[in-house]
């Protein structure tokens, strides 16, 4: 598995170098960082049944932005994406407890 | 000092809820309301947000006059006695031929040890029968809710909780999901329907909690179209910028099990047509 | 099927109060489709008619800003019960549909 | 109930006999659906935009729309000899809602339920005796948030 995602990246790394030179080929690993990160923060959101609808629209914009050329971008939307997934799971957790004291009684 | 003094209430309190049993969530529920609105009969809650907001009231008499929720009921009508490929019918699966009784669901199956729905039930029927499932949310089976929703009005809630460890599990995760915050926005169900109903948020009045479940489905004006109640679940966790669950799905089905039973007494009046 | 016209019609003395709920998508033509983002072609009732024993005495014109799933009220007068009422709409792409009561 | 359901595009024959049916009314509007302003609509549909408000029109409509989709609206009068009514909603794009050709039987009473986009003044027209009458009442329009 790691090593299948490895050659992934690899290879991508090379058709980015091919393409638009070795300067971007890090910014596009960043990017799928970025974006994996991301995902797992969303996914373990979801799990908890936590997750915010922001997350999968910030990160739909961040693969256009990505497609486009601007890994800035997209490696800042991800980074964003990642965050709610963060916030969400946080969320999760302190209203396992917290909303007992907000039940009508 | 004083912070140490707050915990240890809010601990107490948390502790003592955990001991609250459901009819006594109920009739908390109910007070809270009346000291919310003390000029509103506890029975006209059925009428959703137009019990306290006399202005829209007054429209929605005139949209009941003939509301298009009847083009579904019709349908339903029709669905519901038309027979399967087998020759069975949906009066083969239910009590009472399906007949008046809306008003026993959701209730807790103690062979399956989840909570089962009206809807889900109809689509257990379909499935026995060798017939495709309907979608949960609208469309047919939408239409089949308000047409087994009419022929139970009048009658009333009537939830059951056994003394089953699972079926108050299931309770109590249907309470902590209502009382939850959730999305982006950090609201929870209560926070908007409970602790600001009444109030105005943008243009719209949010409606009272009370009673919410006794008028689905609905023909909803913003929808121009009719809905179940999962339809309206997955529509307010999206407007707290939360990602809906699944229409059925075990959270949401817990999630009517518990609100139900706080409209426990009340009068079905589904279906009901909202803005 | 169901129909796509519900008529209710009360007789109070010679005074037929008739309410009708019919069912049509109502488009205006301006809608996008939010799923492909192409436009709904506009979709909607141009006219109902009413006709009281055969005799028309109520044509209704309609544009798109009349309601999905149209509601339509009147009053007849000079009815009596065993009166045929029938209400009958044409839409801007040439359908139609049609429905009756008999007063009573 | 009897219930027929003709789908007129079905073939020729139907459009023909249609085309053959009596036809007491005058036909569908278009021009004045069409019209953008509603001095056009008046203009299209009586040829003339000389309207007096009178209190014998009865313009029924909420003051604050629960829902611009759905706006419920009743015109009545007392006016003799009533030939049509008329709902123009002045702020709409195509202002002209709906219009109602009464024939002999018909009481000067009808309501139906419209769409505004937004606040607008809802203007009704009753045409009696060759004369133009109207009465006309703000309604608004909020954009919802929530609902329900």
């Amino acid at each position: 598995m790691t090593r299948k995602l490895w050659i992934v990246s690899a290879a991508t790394i090379v058709c980015s170098g091919l393409n638009v030179g070795t300067a971007l080929a890090a910014d596009q690993a960043a990017y799928d960082a970025a974006c994996k990160a991301a995902e797992a923060a969303r996914q373990s959101a979801a799990e908890m049944r936590y997750e915010w609808n922001t997350i999968k629209p910030l990160m739909e914009k961040a693969g256009v932005a990505a497609q486009a050329g601007d890994y800035e971008r997209a490696v800042k939307l991800c980074d964003e994406a990642r965050k709610h997934g963060e916030a969400a799971m946080a969320q999760a957790k302190h209203e396992s407890e917290a909303w007992k004291l907000s039940a009508v009684r | 000092m004083k912070r140490i003094l707050v915990t240890i209430l809010g601990m107490a309190l948390v502790a003592g809820l955990a001991w609250a049993t459901p009819e006594e969530d109920r009739q908390a529920f109910i007070d809270y309301h009346k000291k919310r609105f003390p000029n509103v009969a506890v029975e006209d809650y059925v009428n959703g947000v137009y019990a306290i907001n006399p202005p829209a009231y007054q429209q929605w008499l005139q949209i009941e006059e003939f509301p298009p929720y009847e083009l579904a009921m019709a349908e339903g009508k029709e669905l519901f006695e038309t027979p399967f490929a087998n020759g069975k019918t949906y009066a083969d699966c239910f009590p009472n031929g399906g007949v008046g009784i809306r008003q026993n669901y959701p209730y807790f199956d103690a062979e399956t040890g989840q909570v089962k729905t009206l809807e889900l039930e109809v689509n257990e029927c379909r499935e026995a029968n060798g017939e495709a499932p309907y979608k949960y949310s609208k469309g047919k089976m939408a239409a089949i809710s308000a047409y087994m929703a009419f022929t139970s009005r009048g009658q009333k809630l009537n939830i059951v909780i056994p003394d089953d460890p699972r079926a108050q599990a299931a309770y109590e995760d249907g309470k902590a999901y209502y009382y939850s915050k959730r999305g982006q926005l950090n609201f929870s169900c209560a926070d908007c329907h409970v602790v600001n109903s009444g109030m105005m948020i943008r243009a719209d009045m949010l409606s009272p909690a009370l009673g919410h479940p006794t008028h689905f489905p609905v023909y909803r004006s913003k929808w121009d179209d009719m809905g179940t109640l999962h339809r309206r679940f997955g529509g307010c966790n999206k407007q707290v910028r939360a990602e809906p669950l699944p229409a059925q799905s075990e959270e949401y089905r817990n999630l009517e099990y518990f609100l139900t039973y706080m409209s426990n007494g009340m009068d079905v009046n589904g279906p009901g047509a909202r803005k | 099927m169901a129909s796509d016209i519900r008529i209710k019609a009360k007789l109070n003395g010679d005074t037929a109060e008739v309410k009708t709920l019919m069912k049509h998508e109502m488009e205006t033509g301006t809608r996008k489709d939010k799923k492909t983002g192409e436009t709904v072609p506009a979709h909607y009732i141009t006219e109902v008619k009413c006709e009281l024993n055969g005799k028309l005495v109520m044509t209704a014109n309609w544009g798109p800003a009349v309601s999905k799933n149209p509601y339509f009220a009147f009053t007849v007068k000079g009815a009596k019960a065993g009166d045929v009422l029938k209400v009958s709409w044409v839409d801007n792409k040439g359908g139609g549909s049609s429905a009756e009561t008999t007063l009573g | 109930m009897k219930l027929t359901r003709r789908m007129f595009m079905q073939g020729a024959a139907a459009v023909t006999a249609l085309m053959a049916a009596p036809r007491a009314l005058l036909a569908w509007p278009e021009k004045a659906f069409k019209a953008g302003s509603s001095d056009e609509v008046m203009q299209a549909l009586f040829g003339s935009a000389d309207v007096t408000e009178s209190g014998s029109v009865v313009l029924n409509a909420p003051d604050i729309a629960e829902n611009g989709r759905v706006v419920p609206i009743s015109v009545s009068s007392s006016l003799d000899g009533v030939q049509s009514i008329s709902v123009i909603v002045v702020e709409n794009p195509s202002p002209l809602a709906a219009s109602f050709d009464l024939g002999p039987g018909a009481s000067a009473d009808v309501s139906t339920r419209i769409k505004m986009g937004k606040t607008s003044n809802v203007i009704a027209v009753v045409k009696a005796d060759g004369k133009l009458y109207s009465a006309q009442k703000e309604v608004k329009v909020t954009i919802g948030g929530c609902g329900g």
